[in-house]
């Protein structure tokens, strides 16, 4: 009979899927028990696969000079010097250096055991093209060629001694020399095209790299004769990881979520929803440090209304509530950061963290002095029929949690009666609009390792530094002649003292002025799987460093 | 010429057979208690108007209608075999095999995309029949069987690229391909011309001959006449009915068959011949038109060729051909939509239309394009979509300047001209009959007050007895309102009645022209006689007379 | 012919012999809903007494509850109140882009299919181009133009649309000119312009509205799909498409936020679709 | 035979009317890209330097020269049209790269999405259509369970998905372009709303054809419903879903960018959404130029199937 036939098949596939299912999941345990015990010892091998957020645009981090650049190229390329947890300069390519009493010439004694991965040995003349590869224009550096404006020339004494002129005084130079920015690369592989080098440059670092799959990953593979180790790494030789992908999901929900399915092994910029879940994770563990220099914020121009008025640019800071935004969308697990300066910079002062904090009340005060003192129908305050009207351009790129945030600064700065007007553009129409000077606060951060970073963002200097398209990294428009003078001062001088009382002065001034709405710090943020180990960060910048780091076999 | 083999001894027979359907909680029967018997060998025709039930039938006896379909029957059985309680499984094992199928129009009656190869062939393996080449083998032997010359070549064809008598026997190949006893052929010859008909009736002839019991569905009684042993009439799923051909013919019982065999136009008496006065001009004249198109090879292919005609007041010129003579391309010419290559148009005295490049612009004929009315074989496409009865009549009286209070008393007028009555003048076309339709379409030729209406095959669509009341309406506004009429037609029973002149066309020429009577009763052409002889009714019950 | 081709009308085999009224059903509920996004977008604070942009950090992320029937999103805003005021924005765009698509279509296919043999070649060339061109190419270009809006939004769906719907009225423009009540008209001697305006003009409107109809749901996610890139209307306006996207990034935490929008996106499709639908099948009962 | 001659004349014509017409179509492609991505403001210079840079105004005149965007515009464009001519297409300045090798590199997975995305909607339409039209409750069913295909937005199923099969279930890679795992959400999201709008597009042809007396015929045959449905009525409603199917292709990189974006997915589509956000005009050209291609290659194919599914068609056009 036909129906019972069916039966009986159908029970037969019953059980069939179900032993199946049986068979499988004893395998699939078996699988990750095997994560999970292991020896804490390294052991050298295996893949490592990271995922980060976003794609650099060319792996040789002279060209342009972007974070994600530096993230990457920290795994492949090597600097001069290396810097420690507290600021201090150390050997590493260079094994030690001089420096004239003037400051403006440095002789590096380098180490004569360095290769680079395409079997170029590391030598003054490297020294030589690689300042000055940053220095050409034709390189297109915004970053590393931005950084070192006072590299003059370079000497080739001997093969191992390079000689750096610098046409003014430059105390940060060795600290942005301990940057990746400014890593190391053969002279060889500098030679060829811009566009080609960027493909994949050659370094001296303990990774190489093999292939660049775009919006997909990078591979990089073990370079086996490493064995010159910055001093604040764990060990030295070869890496133990035989290889790195180094993927590229730039959806903050789905790269945690290859995590939690052990798709990837590590992930940066854990988003601030993710980390509850991740510290309940046991099968994952947290890396966080906060980047040095000049915190996530919004810059206001002080060269028009309404911010060319410092009681407005107070108020303005007053009527936003950073710390609601910052306990919603962001889960309190960010820090405020308050002043110019993020706590790990060099002669960072906790003094100016609540030099703004949200005081709708004095903000209300303050606008009435200033004259807006009226409001309309939509409660927005206006003086002699103007509204009062901010201009916040957001580029597309921005990500949604920092969107919300300044929704959210809109709302409670609307409350004291400002209409704050965000305008969604794509990141070049941003950059334009930036160049002309048209926008009243722009959402931006400078990583550095160097309190001279104020010098960047806040001297008249970098008012009109790039001159032809408007480009100016001093986005408020600040012009202080006694900021100028101490903020270059700072530099003339290599004793710690003199520059910490300086840089003081300097972030007083700039606190004083209301120029920045700062956020929370900028933050590396990895969420790494309990199979992966000593997954660390260089101290300089606060970048991810895999040579240390080891997987479970 | 063609051979069948002989087909199996045995009978289908139909007791009370019902067909109600469901639409929408309303049953509706399509056929009530019919029943008949077709035994091998003899050919039953079942005739009706479109909505009596005879392809309800014909569908019900193949076990093909639709779900919402109940029929009941106290017999329906093959060979004895009852089929009431057939499962799908077991009809399919019937269709093809015991009884096979002839659609009207082998166009969309076989798979316009497949070759009629492909198409018979399908008929094989559908009941597992032989192997791929002895189907192959098969398959040619069909349609030679059935008549097509090089069939070898024709087998890779589709029915599109053959000609409608070629593709008509492939179809009746395919219904042949299993050899099934029985054979039910909906309207067989409906679409066909004339003389294409003739043959496919041959063909079923021989089919008969052959043993096969035929089952015909026709409207035609004129057709059935020659061809079915037994016919049966059937009237709103009723059976009113039967018997033999002849005795029905000759006697019909039933008032409903009367008047039927009444209505058909070939019954008529040809219309009296009167000769033209030869003092009176002609109203419309064209001389020596023609009109070609360009063929693939870049050689011209005449579609009219020298075509001179003239239309004189009062009287009906009937233009007769058959598809692809090249009378609808003359209708276009003389309506002005197409330009003649050579010859030139008269109407009401003065130049209409030209071949050279003179003066005469769509602009200076429209003053006069009232006087020539139109009426089509497809009245609803002739009218806007949106607009109803009284806009239509509306439009077409404002184009002769009535004034708006007038127009409704002139639209009622019309209407009841055609003998509508005035309650449609608020409804859409869509929404009547075709004769009503093509009433609405003749009231708004009449509207403008032409001298002159084209009538463009204007009842070919219709049922006969719808056809005679229309012919007669054109008869008589003809004497009221004194028209002219361009008739054209595929029919020459058709214009029988209404044509005083007589042209026939044949790929694109005219071969034979005079008065009407003069044709119908001694055509000279060979190819006027034949038309002439397949327009030949009843009479002769036999039709034995063809060759 | 007599004998026609296909089953008279009433034995044709009927399958949807239940659907009348499950269709009748069905527009009723398209009726409904867009009854309801009409008074959301007229009168929004008839049903909700909520602020769209009030923000309630301390409330960000709460479930779906009796206060907060759909939840809140991350900013603590109430999503249902979100939602109501998103309708207006949504139908604008709607309807303004596809009355736009609906002229730039226009003044394609009205001289492609009645200007001649030169022009239709031209335009079928236009629609060819204007088919291998992206649509996001534009609405970017568009917004680095006007800066980001509900205006450049509803001109890049607009344009992004006009394609399509040009070559269906194309299409059906010719249809319309080939139709034997064209020439009826002419033979009873009508001028052009009469039957431009009696019968070209008239007859081509029914596929106009049915087109727009229909086609105000698909515009509606077009533009959606837009703002999900970041190019829809600024911050804090309540964009459905906007909403969306902010919410993606917490949809393992507070899938409502997601959820929702998407919700309210698909059933305007779906109205707007039926009602297309409805307008369609009156027409043709009417047309054939 | 004399027609011979004449006839591939008459194909040569037409072959040469159509990659004219392809030509054209791809010149005005470029020109538009051109004109847009002029008429929209923002200097590619900051584009090329990237936001947050502190570049010298050296380095920017040299980038000027390098690029060409110091010369007038009328240059400018004649050397665009040199680049698209010649074939090299240019190098991206955002991407560092030769325009040709980002097309190389990102072309395969969004062929690869767009055709299984294709097949996904193809299969789900002809089961679908197939199998129900003109069936009692089944027709109504899945006609309706079509139309909700066709209006659920792409980004949002896409979302949906992600959620429900790699969040929840984790039977699926949240991300990336590895492999055939990676490939099935993604594919899925962009194939079911366009398996709505085929089927529903085949179901109105089907059911057309459904009533065309050959249907009769083949089951008068003993042939039974589903080889009719499969064997002759299909075949018939297979032209509408294949000139959808051709103005899907076209559309598709424009849907793509969603799509990619959500699964973080290597492709086209999100590189042109980068390139135009950083007016990359030469990389935003390659795309533009990329895509009509696609469009004219699946417009061809597609008239080359018409005439297949459809024998008729070449003979009225010859």
């Amino acid at each position: 009979m036909p129906t019972r036939h069916t039966a009986t098949y159908t029970r037969n596939a019953y059980s069939l899927s179900a032993l199946l299912v049986a068979l499988c999941l004893p395998l699939a345990a078996c699988h990750k028990n095997k994560h999970k015990q292991g020896a804490t010892l390294p052991v050298s091998g295996g893949t490592l696969i990271y995922a980060t957020d976003r794609e650099p645009v060319c792996l040789d981090p002279h060209v342009q000079g972007d974070m994600p650049q530096v993230f990457v190229a920290q795994q492949y390329l090597d600097s001069l010097v290396s810097m420690d947890k507290s600021g201090g300069i150390h050997p590493w390519l260079a094994s030690s250096w001089d420096i004239s009493p003037d400051g403006l010439t440095y002789t590096f004694h380098l180490r004569s055991d360095v290769t680079f991965t395409d079997g170029t040995p590391f030598t003054a003349d490297a020294v030589k093209a690689n300042l000055d590869h940053m220095a050409n224009p034709a390189t297109q550096s915004s970053t590393a060629g931005g950084y070192i404006r006072q590299y003059h020339s370079t000497d080739v004494i001997d093969a191992h001694t390079a000689v750096v002129h610098l046409s003014r005084p430059y105390a940060a130079f060795l600290e942005v020399l301990a940057q990746g920015f400014l890593g190391i690369e053969s002279p060889k592989a500098l030679a060829r095209p811009r566009d080609m080098n960027c493909q994949a440059p050659v370094g001296s670092g303990p990774f190489r790299i093999v292939r660049w799959d775009r919006q997909n990953k990078i591979l990089l593979e073990r370079n086996p004769a490493y064995h010159w180790a910055p001093p604040y790494a764990l060990h030295n030789g070869p890496a133990y990881l035989n290889r790195i992908e180094w993927r590229f999901i730039p959806e903050p929900s789905a790269r945690f979520a290859a995590l939690q399915a052990a798709e990837v092994d590590a992930i940066d910029s854990l988003p601030p929803e993710a980390q509850t879940p991740a510290q309940h994770n046991a099968d994952l563990w947290l890396l966080m440090a906060d980047r040095p220099g000049n915190p996530t914020n919004g810059t206001l121009n002080i060269r028009r209304a309404p911010f060319n008025d410092v009681r407005l640019r107070e108020a303005f800071l007053r009527s936003a509530d950073i710390d609601g935004a910052l306990g919603s969308v962001f889960f309190h697990h960010y820090r405020r950061a308050g002043g110019p300066l993020t706590s790990t910079t060099p002669f960072y002062s906790p003094d100016f963290e609540h030099a703004a904090d949200y005081a709708p009340q004095t903000a209300n005060v303050l606008l009435d002095q200033a004259g807006w003192s009226t409001k309309d129908t939509d409660g927005i305050r206006t003086k002699n029929g103007q509204r009062l009207t901010v201009h916040i351009p957001l580029r597309s790129s921005l990500s949604n949690s920092e969107r919300t945030l300044w929704e959210q600064v809109q709302a409670t700065a609307r409350e004291t009666g400002f209409d704050v007007l965000l305008e969604n553009a794509d990141d070049t129409s941003v950059n334009t609009r930036e160049g002309k000077w048209d926008y009243d606060v722009r959402i931006g951060y400078w990583n550095t390792n160097t309190a001279d970073v104020l010098r960047i963002v806040f001297s008249s200097e970098f008012l009109d530094a790039a001159g032809i398209s408007g480009h100016h990294q001093n986005e408020s428009g600040f012009s202080n002649p006694y900021f100028d003078k101490i903020i270059n001062d700072a530099l003339l001088t290599t004793d710690p003292e003199q520059r910490r009382a300086l840089y003081y002065q300097a972030q007083k001034i700039v606190s004083a002025a209301f120029l920045q709405i700062t956020t929370f710090p900028q933050t590396t943020r990895l969420a790494v799987s309990k199979r992966a180990h000593d997954i660390r960060l260089e101290p300089a910048l606060n970048v991810t460093t895999l040579y240390d780091a080891w997987v479970e076999q | 010429m063609n051979t069948f083999s002989s087909a199996p001894q045995s009978g289908l027979s139909v007791k009370n057979l019902s067909v109600k359907f469901a639409t929408g909680g309303v049953t509706h029967t399509a056929v009530h208690s019919l029943s008949f018997s077709l035994t091998s060998g003899e050919i039953v025709a079942l005739v009706g108007e479109s909505g009596s039930g005879k392809t309800v039938t014909a569908r019900a006896l193949l076990g093909l209608l639709g779900s919402n379909a109940q029929t009941s029957a106290d017999q329906l059985s093959l060979n004895g075999q009852s089929l009431l309680a057939n499962t799908e499984q077991q009809w399919r094992k019937i269709r093809g095999a015991e009884i096979g199928f002839i659609l009207q129009d082998a166009l969309v009656a076989l798979d316009p995309l497949r070759s009629v190869g492909a198409e018979i062939n399908e008929a094989l393996t559908a009941h597992k029949w032989g192997t791929k080449n002895t189907r192959n083998e098969h398959v040619l032997q069909l349609l030679t069987q059935a008549g097509i010359p090089l069939a070898k070549e024709r087998i890779h064809l589709r029915a599109d690229q053959l000609s409608g008598g070629l593709r008509q026997r492939a179809l009746i190949a395919n219904a042949l391909a299993m050899n099934p006893p029985f054979l039910i052929a909906d309207e067989p010859t409906t679409a066909l011309d004339p003389s294409v008909q003739v043959q496919i009736l041959e063909l079923l002839k021989q089919l008969r001959t052959a043993g096969h019991g035929i089952l015909i569905i026709s409207h035609d009684l004129g057709f059935v006449s020659r061809l079915a042993d037994r016919v049966i009439v059937m009237h709103h799923g009723h059976m009113v009915e039967e018997g033999r051909t002849a005795d029905l013919l000759c006697a019909p019982q039933h008032s409903y068959t009367r008047r039927l065999l009444d209505a058909e136009p070939g019954r008529r008496p040809p219309r009296p011949a009167v000769p033209i006065n030869p003092t009176t001009l002609p109203l419309l004249e064209a001389h020596n038109l023609s009109f070609s198109v360009k063929q693939k090879n870049g050689t011209r292919k005449y579609i009219v060729q020298d075509i001179s005609l003239s239309l004189f007041p009062g009287r009906t010129l009937a233009v007769i051909g058959e598809s692809g003579s090249g009378k609808t391309s003359t209708a276009r010419m003389i309506m002005g939509f197409q330009k003649p290559e050579t010859g030139f148009i008269d109407f009401l005295g003065e130049p209409w239309s030209r071949s050279e490049k003179t003066g005469i612009t769509e602009a200076s004929r429209r003053s006069r394009r009232p006087r020539l009315a139109a009426i089509y074989q497809d009245p609803l496409s002739s009218f806007d979509p949106r607009w109803t009865v009284q806009t239509i009549l509306d439009d077409a009286l404002s184009v002769i300047h009535v004034p708006k209070t007038e127009r409704l008393s002139r639209s009622l007028a019309l209407l009841d001209l055609v003998r509508l009555p005035s309650t449609l003048l608020g409804k859409n076309p869509l929404h009547l009959s075709g004769g009503q339709r093509q009433r609405i379409a003749i009231a708004r030729a009449l509207a403008v007050e032409p001298s002159v209406i084209l009538c463009d095959e204007p009842v070919s669509a219709l049922d006969v007895s719808v056809q005679a009341q229309i012919l007669d309406l054109l008869g008589t506004l003809q004497k009221r309102l004194h028209l002219s009429y361009l008739f054209i037609s595929h029919d020459l029973n058709v214009v029988r009645n209404i044509a005083d002149d007589l042209i026939v066309m044949q790929a694109g020429r005219i071969i034979e022209r005079g008065s009407a009577q003069d044709i119908l009763l001694h055509p000279r052409h060979p190819f006027t006689q034949q038309l002439v002889a397949a327009a030949q009714f009843i009479g002769d019950a036999t039709g034995e007379h063809f060759s | 012919m007599s004998a026609t081709n296909s089953l008279p009308l009433s034995l044709k085999p009927s399958p949807r012999l239940w659907l009348p009224g499950s269709q009748h059903i069905g527009l009723t509920l398209a009726f409904l809903y867009l009854t309801i996004l009409i008074l959301a977008a007229i009168a929004p604070h008839f049903l909700t007494h909520g602020n769209p942009y009030g923000i309630a950090p301390r409330e960000a992320f709460t479930a779906p509850c009796w206060q907060h029937p759909l939840g809140t999103d991350q900013s603590g805003r109430d999503m249902w109140t979100r939602l109501i005021f998103g309708a207006r924005s949504s139908l604008v765009i709607g309807i303004g882009s596809i009355l736009l698509a609906l002229c730039v279509a226009l003044s394609l296919a009205i001289p492609g299919a009645f200007g001649g043999p030169f022009a239709e070649q031209c335009v079928k060339w236009v629609f060819e181009i204007l088919f291998s061109f992206p649509t996001v190419v534009l609405a970017l270009l568009l917004t680095a133009l006007f800066s980001s809006g509900t205006f450049p939004l509803i001109v890049a769906v607009g344009i992004g649309a006009a394609p399509g719907y040009g070559r269906m009225l194309f299409g059906q423009f010719l249809t319309i000119r080939h139709a034997g009540f064209i020439e009826a008209a002419r033979s009873l001697g009508h001028s052009p312009a009469q039957i431009l305006t009696r019968h070209l003009i008239p007859n081509a409107f029914r596929p106009l509205l049915i087109a727009g109809a229909m086609g105000i749901g698909q515009t509606i996610i077009w533009a959606s799909s837009l703002s999900f890139l970041g190019l829809g209307a600024p911050p804090p306006a309540a964009e459905w498409g906007t909403m969306l996207a902010m919410g993606r990034d917490y949809i393992a935490e507070a899938w409502w936020i997601t959820f929702f929008p998407g919700v309210a996106i698909v059933l305007t499709m779906l109205a707007t679709t039926t009602l297309g639908r409805f307008l369609k099948n009156r027409f043709e009962t009417t047309t054939s | 035979m004399i027609l011979l001659p004449n006839t591939s004349f008459i194909i040569l014509k037409k072959f040469i009317l159509r990659v004219g017409g392809a030509c054209l179509v791809l010149f005005a492609a470029t020109t538009l890209t051109f004109i847009t991505l002029q008429l929209a403001p923002g200097d590619p210079v900051t584009a090329i330097l990237g936001g947050s840079a502190n570049p010298t105004p050296e380095t920017i005149k040299e980038i000027r020269t390098e690029y060409g965007l110091d010369k007038r515009l009328i240059v400018q464009y004649a050397l665009h049209i040199w680049h698209v001519l010649s074939g090299h297409l240019g190098s991206s300045f955002s991407q560092h790269m030769p325009v040709k090798d980002v097309l190389w590199q990102q072309a395969p997975p969004t062929l690869k999405l767009m055709l299984s995305s294709l097949l996904l909607a193809w299969g789900f339409a002809i089961l679908s259509v197939t199998l129900s039209a003109k069936k009692p409750l089944f027709d109504s069913a899945f006609s309706s369970l079509e139309t909700f295909f066709a209006g659920l937005p792409q980004f949002w199923i896409g979302i949906i998905l992600l959620w429900l099969f790699a969040y929840q279930l984790g039977l699926l890679p949240p991300a990336g372009t590895h492999g055939f795992s990676s490939l099935i959400l993604p594919s899925l999201s962009l194939a079911i709303p366009l398996g709505g709008f085929l089927a529903q597009v085949m179901r109105e042809s089907f059911k057309t054809t459904l009533d065309q007396p050959f249907v009769l015929t083949a089951r008068a045959r003993g042939l039974s419903d589903t080889a009719v449905r499969f064997r002759h009525v299909l075949r018939h409603a297979l032209l509408p879903g294949v000139s959808l199917s051709t103005w899907a292709i076209g559309a598709l990189v424009g849907n793509a960018v969603a799509v990619e974006f959500i699964f973080s997915r290597q492709g086209l589509g999100r590189q042109l959404f980068l390139a135009v956000s950083m007016h990359d005009m030469p990389l935003v050209t390659g795309i533009i130029l990329f895509i009509s291609v696609i469009y004219v290659i699946a417009s061809f194919l597609a008239d080359t199937l018409y005439v297949i599914i459809d024998p008729r068609i070449q003979e009225a056009r010859a």
